[in-house]
């Protein structure tokens, strides 16, 4: 029983890995000889695989997939909530500017 | 026989200190007749000048015994702490209220001396201190003005056979306070009543302060002899 | 840590409150509650952070607070308009300080109540009685100095500004080590007087107060005393925390019941109706 | 307690729905990250305002290291959920020995962090350099005080696995509760600092 929890564990360690490298392929695709440009596809993706990783940590590392539901709910609408602050903030800023 | 305590010691220090401060009242030449806040910052700067000396010495005696009044409102709270409360709360109201009064005097005192450190600096410099210290010495009251209405309150919530202080004691007490009030805006007006040298703001304010601290003396005094009286008869 | 026991004259179930206007319900609350006491410092507190908040928002003006990156002129026009604000208020604000007193009696009380060292409550009561110096006086006085003389030297009016808004923003470390020295109180103890998710709470605040120490370095910016993380952040989580323990610590006096062990579970509807009823005409 | 350690794995076989740790803990979580986010909104708006010195101060950093810290909180919050797996099971010196191996990647990633401060003030960019330098000292000073209190926190769980007398498991599971909230605080902040174009 531990053992296949383990390798749970272990499963979304690695997922949680693999989704902070895919941040270096991104890094090296937008970027030109170090310099450095703007771009929104970038900007957007790094926050929503951010967040994925954030739920992630929230329903795996922090337990909430084995808590009663409004506790699974309570999570997923502030990930949700800090997406919309985050994907907000930098629209509302470009616009302005 | 009760153990030497040292509260009857702290006690008596209150008319030692209280000669000191009335001493270096006198000494500092800025308070009998108070300085006007009308005055010119070269008048300031020449007042600093001329009197260097004077001010110093007496700003260091009252730096010295400043905080002389702590010990003083702690054996009110712990008097307050004898009465038919429930809760703790009105002593450690006084407890909270004890350190305000002397903090802001230092403050006061310090800006005084640091004037008479250096009189040659720009007259406007001296001005400015001149300035800090007497406003913060006039509106040191918000902690008397709570200190004494809650003790008022203590006094009148202290329904028992024999209150540990009588109800004269509470409506001197809010009398201290409303003396105490029109203090608080001194800075609204450099002449008249209201002036950090005016009626309101020095003579009565003060006077209230050396009335409160003679009358609760004594008054003190006498609970805690009969306060001692009484443990030697149960023990 | 047993509380220890007051000498009383009045049993702590009094008969009922006298049913005739309000004003002989406010008189009989006043002097006969049980827990006058505890309510009357709980409505001190909420008196004293109303004023506080119309004095220095409304009648001051200095909240939100003006900004540092000005040049000397504008802020001697600054001290110009808001001249009379600055000195009447900041008199009634000197005339009222005093009320932190049995605020601070009430939360040092509430750790009283709780199983922990009395160290909890005695240092949090020196260290609040403490705060409103550089907290708030300072402040006051830097401005009515100021205000006083507006026709001093501009350069001297610039560094009083300065020196009010620095005293006031910049020294956090006593309400950051205050909440602390209160959190800890809550995580240990077990009489539960606070829950513990407020404990929790006052580590935010405790770390917002951190956030405010730049304050000291940048003229502008969000770092800056009025800026965006140094203080619209911090206002609204202070207002919050501010909030929340004013609403605990009236249920705190609700449950109280002048015993050692844990604080009983508030009473049934009708009896906190009852209750309520008591306390609203205090 | 011990018939407590006794009942949990009886729970494991028909999973009941539990709360992980003191609910209250929860409260803070959720707090805490509504909190960053405010300071997170705070940065993209400046951002925006000012791409141009913003994507030329993130050209000093090194993606390199950030993704080593973001590996290394990881690791040490795998560990502390596996800490928490194994005192759960009752099997306390696996636990112990998770709990500190998540303090030395904590280690690990402190000293990184510290290095690299040290690293970008000898290239100039310190917190009164620029305003994004401002909001990366400050991020990342604010995320390491929480990373100080979280080793306390981890403190708590060793002086709780220690003895068979403590061994509370909602505590543990409070503690791990806050772990994992440095961590993913940390995901947060990496990607906006180090990626965010």
């Amino acid at each position: 029983m531990s053992t296949t929890f383990n390798r749970r564990l272990l499963i979304v360690w690695l997922i949680l890995t693999s989704m902070t490298l895919a941040y270096v392929w991104m890094d090296h695709t937008v970027d030109q000889n170090g310099t450095l440009r703007a771009s929104t596809v970038v900007t957007v993706s790094a926050i929503v695989i951010a967040l994925i990783k954030v739920r992630i940590i929230f329903r795996e590392f922090m337990e909430v997939r084995h808590a009663p539901a409004w506790l699974c709910r309570l999570t997923d609408a502030w990930v949700v909530l800090i997406a919309a602050c985050l994907l907000g903030s930098y629209f509302v800023g470009s616009a302005v500017s | 026989m009760r153990r030497t305590d040292g509260e009857l010691i702290l006690f008596w220090t209150l008319p030692v200190l209280a000669i000191i401060w009335v001493s270096a009242f006198f000494l500092f030449p800025g308070f009998v007749h108070p300085m006007s806040p009308t005055m010119s910052a070269e008048e300031v700067a020449g007042f600093y000048r001329d009197e260097t000396a004077r001010i110093r010495y007496s700003m260091i005696l009252f730096n010295w015994f400043g905080v002389g009044l702590i010990p003083v409102v702690i054996l009110l709270a712990m008097q307050i702490r004898r009465m038919a409360h429930r809760t703790p709360i009105l002593c450690y109201s006084l407890i909270a209220c004890a350190g305000g009064p002397p903090t802001l005097f230092l403050i006061a005192n310090m800006f005084w001396l640091l004037g008479s450190f250096r009189p040659e600096r720009a007259p406007e410099l001296t001005q400015l201190l001149n300035d800090l210290a007497w406003l913060t010495f006039t509106i040191l009251v918000p902690y008397l003005i709570a200190q004494s209405l809650l003790l008022a309150l203590a006094i009148y919530w202290d329904r028992q056979d024999r209150p540990v202080f009588k109800p004269w004691v509470a409506h001197f007490n809010l009398l201290i306070a409303a003396a105490l009030a029109p203090a608080a805006f001194t800075a609204l007006a450099y002449t008249g009543p209201i002036a950090w040298d005016g009626l309101l703001s020095f003579w009565v304010k003060n006077i209230a302060i050396a009335v409160w601290i003679i009358v609760m003396g004594i008054v003190l005094g006498q609970t805690i002899r009969q306060q001692r009286a009484q443990d030697r008869v149960i023990a | 840590m047993s509380l220890p026991k007051m000498k009383t004259t009045e049993p702590l179930t009094m008969s009922d409150p006298p049913t005739g206007s309000w004003v002989s319900r406010l008189v009989w609350n006043f002097r006969h509650h049980p827990k006058r006491e505890l309510w009357f410092a709980w409505w001190v507190m909420v008196i004293f952070y109303q004023l506080y908040g119309v004095l220095f928002f409304f009648v001051t003006r200095v909240q939100p607070p003006p900004s540092p990156a000005w040049d000397t002129p504008t802020v001697v026009r600054w001290f110009d308009d808001h001249d009379f604000g600055i000195l009447a208020g900041f008199g009634v604000v000197f005339l009222v300080a005093g009320m932190c007193a049995p605020m601070n009696a009430l939360l040092a009380y509430s750790m009283r109540r709780m199983s922990v060292s009395r160290l909890f409550a005695y240092s949090y009561l020196i260290i609040y009685s403490l705060a409103a110096v550089p907290g708030m006086l300072v402040m006051a006085i830097a401005m009515i100095v100021a205000a006083l003389r507006p026709h001093r030297d501009p350069e001297l009016i610039h560094w009083l500004y300065d020196f009010a808004f620095l005293s006031f923003s910049g020294t956090m470390g006593v309400f950051m080590i205050g909440s602390l020295v209160w959190m800890v109180a809550i995580l240990l103890d077990k009489n539960r007087v606070f829950p513990k998710w407020f404990g929790y709470l006052s580590l935010c605040n405790a770390l917002t107060e951190v956030v405010v120490a730049p304050a000291w370095i940048f003229h502008r910016g969000a770092f800056a005393w009025n800026g965006a993380i140094a203080w619209w952040i911090n206002m609204v989580v202070f207002v919050l925390y501010t909030g929340v323990f004013i609403v605990l610590l009236r249920k705190m006096i609700q449950r109280e019941d002048f015993r050692a062990g844990p604080l009983p579970a508030l009473p049934d509807k009708g009896e906190a109706a009852h209750s309520d009823s008591v306390e609203a005409v205090r | 307690m011990t018939n407590l350690a006794g009942s949990r794995p009886q729970l494991e076989e028909k999973p009941t729905k539990f709360v992980p740790g003191q609910p209250d803990m929860w409260m803070f979580v959720l707090f805490e990250s509504l909190l960053f986010t405010g300071y997170f909104s705070v940065y993209l708006v400046s951002r925006t305002q000012n791409e141009e010195l913003y994507l030329r101060s993130q050209a000093a950093l090194d993606l390199r290291i950030g993704v080593f810290n973001t590996i290394a909180l990881l690791l040490s919050s795998w560990a502390i959920a596996r800490c928490v797996k194994a005192s759960r099971e009752g099997a306390y010196r696996p636990a112990l020995i998770n709990a500190s191996l998540t303090i030395l990647f904590g280690v690990v990633f402190l000293v990184s962090k510290v290095l690299e401060w040290v690293k970008e003030i000898h290239m100039g960019n310190t917190f009164t350099s620029n305003e994004f330098f401002q909001h990366y000292f400050f991020l990342t000073s604010i995320h390491c005080i929480h990373v100080l209190i979280g080793f306390i926190v981890l403190g708590v769980v060793v002086y709780q696995l220690w003895s068979p007398v403590r061994r509370s498991q909602q505590l543990v599971e409070t503690c791990a509760t806050y772990w994992h909230t440095v961590d993913f605080l940390w995901v947060l902040i990496f990607a906006l600092l180090y990626v965010v174009r």
